[in-house]
């Protein structure tokens, strides 16, 4: 991990919400940044927010080195801007061997956590399912490739055909708000179980988009309550193994 | 303690800074500038890619339990106006895991580990020290206390890292009792006090909606505790080590110019590490010993010696800060009055 | 002084908080919102056009002594992370001159108007309090200390206050011996307390390079108050006025959940007066007996009484905080359980 | 005085440290604003500044309600940009009776202060010359109207040929950093009482630019201290008589 600059080369809205940043990369080892990884951001000399940012990227470019932030619209950014990057922050998500279909689902929380994955899941021939619960169905969808399946649903941790999407799924990735985590998590542990005969190790991976004060292990603030209280966010994370967490 | 910090020699060829008490208990650095205890983990090898961590003095571990502590439950970092409240529960997996996990780490590091101790019951803190010290990695001992620490259990703290190691003690001062506390701290046996530990506070958690307690940092401690640091340092005859928002080299250099003999540097390494090099490789060139030519406070990246001379001699001195007409305050530290010799001076 | 705060009926058709002492010293105000000392001057008409006035609860003048003070010398602001370090010396004409000035705008506006009296020599302090008195301006007086005030003179300043006058009495806290001096404070007369005064620090002005010493401001004073209000306010039988670091609606909210009465906004009146408004017009609607269909916490511009009901009962609930493994920190004060009992509530 | 809000229209490099802001404000007693007078201004949402900025009009529109700030290149301001705005802050400069000829000095120090007094001296026929000493000899005074008579000099307090300028001179306005005021606006007395015969009242006009934490009068953090130890530069200043000035 590395401290390096970046430049905001263009920004783009895609809804009333959200906007891509494409932020051409100086640190050569950022194009090896995989769908999970994100980039710990400085945008301002200033000191308020005080901590940096995370970014999570949704796509890259490596023939000009150039990743694509999803970013709340809560700041403006100018093209040409130069930002601080520490980088990258957390272990890529793992993909099973065999695994072609892929179930996504983000509970009541935006899915940006999902989209690299799930973008580069299409690329290399996966078949994906997106589900979008509670206020994620209002996350703007017309970006999105036509090839993704997209389910949307009120209701927060059910939703239509869940039952059969589960037995289909070779693996599943789910985010929520880290508030209700815990909760949310087991929901779909118990969805899950009524839906299939067994639940392989990994085949239930929780997103956990903690805030990551350091991004380097040292302050501990990131630890997910696991059996062995080991799992740092932002070294191990963010996703973990539903099935090795403990339970309260 | 103010004046004469103690210079005995160089090693590395660098500059030797006693930060504790002379003599048995004595610790000696050469770069005034420390990473602080929580900010770069248990052996800061997360940094080695973001500080050159060989121009640090020292690093400080994360806090260190007997017993192994879990992490808190709830939201553990809020941001607050221009910083953050964090409450980590001070997870750590017991003095012997750690060792056992770091030592070698420790030992083989050119750059001297400080161990942070939480203190805890006097039993663990007695086995916690022992256990360290037989590690055979470490320096010196941190002790951390409880923000509303009484004076019984501070002393009894530093009695049981005593009984358990013959290592040096730095205490570390919970920031609003720094000014009630650190007498007793120096009676009972601390070897340097570290003024100060971050204020606790409140505050909501935005995304939870839920209050949470914890420690409190952010430039705007800086101001808070330099003034203690000064009111300490007049008085105290043991070293004292500064820690507090430091953002800047400058900001280190008014600690050291109100008496500090060292500096911790705390959230800063997370928001922008490349500053602590830059801050090390600053204050690195404090000569405290005024040797030749030396210019204690003058120094900025790419200014040679000869014109940091010039530029000094033709700086018009701003008026001296008269007293407020009632309100005593503490006045600012003299500088230094020793002009600087170097015979080139005169051209 | 948790719970049960006092509302014995309504005066021009708002409510009424007893800010201080029940009985011979009490002050009842319609709105808990107040401008703290030094923040408006000495009679609020400078923001008469910034605030509309009539909504606050009260406003506390700056420092009044009895013989005229002059301003600091040197730099008297000085930028911090997120804030100003501010010394002014406390400047006024004299206890005589400032009611010439003034008094007859504070019997003219219906606002009440509390005196801030700087705690100087036991017989200035005495005259000082007997002129605000028969002044017939100030409906109470707020005594201010030095920010290492010794328990003894904390009393005496008491006692020279009480002797000069029958007014109620706030007294304003130091930040870092609040919790240490409340105490002593009740059980001496002070008939409210107010937490904190703002910490003294000392930083360098970057303009002529001085170190200054004075008051600190910003918002990342409210956690620091706002844990030692709760901590207070859980023990105190006077009434807890929290004052440090108020920039929102919810600032405010977080300190009377914490057991505060009422609050002072300190240095939002400069950089954001319009907001000040706004937190009064939000915590006027606190009800604080909780009549039918009120709502404490749950206010906003332009959010109809029964959507907030819809959206009140659709919330899912957080989990609860759950206290850290081995670190009991102050909890959360539970919220009021009173159920809104509005009919509305079952459509 | 009130909180009123403005949009900055445009803006303009003026030299390497200095740029022109327009700014369009709402609040149409801000049309009346004189030389010497300013506006306590929140640019961003952010709380670092948190002070609001003294900004100064060095010029003004009133066709469109358009004041031109000076500002430093410290930040970036974008076209559209809203801030909001507190003023107008203490009093327009006095111009004396008959006075026509007037010499502005900007000992070391930014003459921000004395242009838009300036440009209004010589719209109204006045003749100006305006001094600059020390750091301000690097004033861009491209954009200055060629009628002004400008002289730079070197030494911070003394100029060539001050002692006839200020013979020829009906009224006088120093700025010099607030960090040396006091000795600096005294050599200037002397170099005044050298010169000429007579020191009329409100001859020599010394200008305050302290920080400005409230401009309401309510903090006194703006005193100068006078004899009477009252003038508060938010409300009577930023100029103050020089003879009137308590001497330490
Ligand atoms: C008479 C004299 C007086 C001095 N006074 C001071 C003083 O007051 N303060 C002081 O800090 N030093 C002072 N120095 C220099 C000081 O002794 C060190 O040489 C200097 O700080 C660099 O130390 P280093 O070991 O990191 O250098 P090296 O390991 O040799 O590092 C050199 C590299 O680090 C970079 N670098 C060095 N310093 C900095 C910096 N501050 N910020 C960013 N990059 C840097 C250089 O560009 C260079 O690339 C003085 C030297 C002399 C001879
Ligand atoms: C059952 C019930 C429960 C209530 N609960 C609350 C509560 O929990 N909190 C609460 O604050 N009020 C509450 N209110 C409303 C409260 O009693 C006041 O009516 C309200 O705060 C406005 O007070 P005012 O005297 O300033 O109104 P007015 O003098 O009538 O002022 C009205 C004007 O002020 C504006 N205004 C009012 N409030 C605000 C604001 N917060 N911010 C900006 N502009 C405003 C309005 O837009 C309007 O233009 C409640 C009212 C009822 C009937
Ligand atoms: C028994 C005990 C010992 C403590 N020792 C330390 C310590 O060694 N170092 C420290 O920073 N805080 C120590 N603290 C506590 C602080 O007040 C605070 O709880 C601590 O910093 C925990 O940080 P957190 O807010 O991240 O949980 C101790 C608290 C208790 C109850
Ligand atoms: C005798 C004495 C009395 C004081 N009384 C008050 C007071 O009433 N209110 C207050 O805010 N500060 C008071 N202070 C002082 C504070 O510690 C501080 O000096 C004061 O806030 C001055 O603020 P300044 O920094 O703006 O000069 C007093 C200080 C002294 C020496
Ligand atoms: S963010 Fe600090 S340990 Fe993970
Ligand atoms: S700026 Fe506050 S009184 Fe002038």
């Amino acid at each position: 991990m590395r401290e390096s600059k970046a430049i905001i080369e263009r920004t783009r809205r895609i809804g009333p919400n959200w906007q891509h940043l494409a932020l051409a990369v100086e640190d050569t080892a950022l194009a090896q940044i995989a769908p999970g990884q994100s980039l710990l951001v400085r945008a301002t000399d200033s000191r308020d927010p005080y901590l940096r940012e995370n970014w999570v990227p949704v796509g890259f470019d490596p023939e000009v080195n150039v990743l694509q932030i999803e970013h709340p619209i809560n700041r403006h950014y100018g093209a040409g801007d130069a930002v601080s990057v520490i980088g990258p922050i957390g272990l890529g998500f793992e993909i099973m061997p065999g695994a072609n279909h892929l179930l996504l689902i983000a509970q009541d929380y935006p899915p940006t956590r999902l989209i690299f994955l799930m973008m580069q899941a299409i690329e290399n021939g996966l078949a994906v399912t997106l589900v979008l619960t509670g206020i994620a169905s209002r996350y703007p969808i017309a970006a999105l490739p036509p090839v993704v399946e997209v389910v949307h649903s009120e209701e927060i941790v059910a939703w239509p055909g869940n039952k059969e999407m589960l037995q289909w799924a070779h693996q599943v990735f789910v985010i929520t708000s880290p508030v209700f985590a815990e909760e949310r998590y087991r929901a779909v542990q118990e969805l899950a179980r009524d839906a299939r005969q067994a639940l392989p190790d990994r085949f239930l991976s929780g997103i956990f988009d903690l805030t990551i004060p350091c991004g380097t292990g040292a302050c501990q603030a990131c630890m997910v309550r696991t059996r062995q209280n080991d799992g740092l966010v932002c070294l191990s994370g963010p996703a973990f193994d539903l099935a090795k967490l403990k339970r309260s | 303690m103010r004046g004469d910090p103690i210079t005995q020699g160089q090693r590395k060829g660098k500059y030797m800074i006693e930060i504790t008490r002379a003599g048995k208990y004595s610790l000696i650095i050469d770069n005034p500038v420390m990473i602080a205890t929580g900010m770069a983990g248990f052996d800061a090898t997360a940094y080695r890619d973001l500080i050159d961590l060989e121009k640090l003095g020292a690093v400080v571990t994360a806090g260190i339990s007997w017993r192994a502590r879990g992490p808190a439950y709830g939201p553990r970092v809020v941001p607050i106006g221009g910083g953050f409240l964090l409450h980590t529960g001070l997870p750590n997996p017991g003095a012997r895991n750690v060792i056992k996990k770091y030592s070698r780490q420790w030992s083989k590091s050119s750059m001297p580990m400080i161990a942070h101790v939480i203190s805890t019951t006097y039993e663990d803190v007695v086995r916690c020290a022992e256990a360290l010290e037989g590690s055979g990695g470490v320096v010196g001992i941190e002790l951390g206390l409880r923000d509303d620490v009484l004076p019984d259990e501070l002393t009894a703290s530093l009695d049981a890292v005593r009984e358990g190691s013959q290592l040096p003690i730095l205490l570390k001062l919970p920031l609003h009792s720094a000014v009630d506390l650190w007498e007793i701290a120096e009676q009972s046996g601390a070897d340097a006090l570290v003024v100060a530990a971050p204020p606790r506070g409140t505050d909501r958690d935005p995304i939870s909606g839920q209050l949470v307690g914890g420690r409190l940092y952010g430039p705007w401690l800086k101001p808070q505790v330099l003034r203690i640091v000064g009111q300490i340092a007049e008085l105290a005859t043991i070293p004292v080590i500064a820690c507090g928002g430091i953002h800047t080299p400058d900001d280190a250099r008014d600690y050291i110019g109100a008496g500090a003999r060292a500096v911790q540097i705390d959230s800063l390494t997370w928001v922008n590490p490349g500053m602590v090099e830059v801050i090390a490789r600053n204050l690195g060139g404090l000569e405290l010993t005024r040797a030749v030519g030396a210019l204690g406070d003058e120094w900025e990246p790419g200014l040679g010696k000869t014109q940091v001379m010039q530029r000094d001699q033709g700086r018009s001195a701003p008026p001296p800060a008269s007293p407020p007409p009632q309100l005593p305050e503490l006045p600012p530290r003299d500088e230094d009055q020793t002009a600087p010799t170097d015979p080139t001076n005169d051209l």
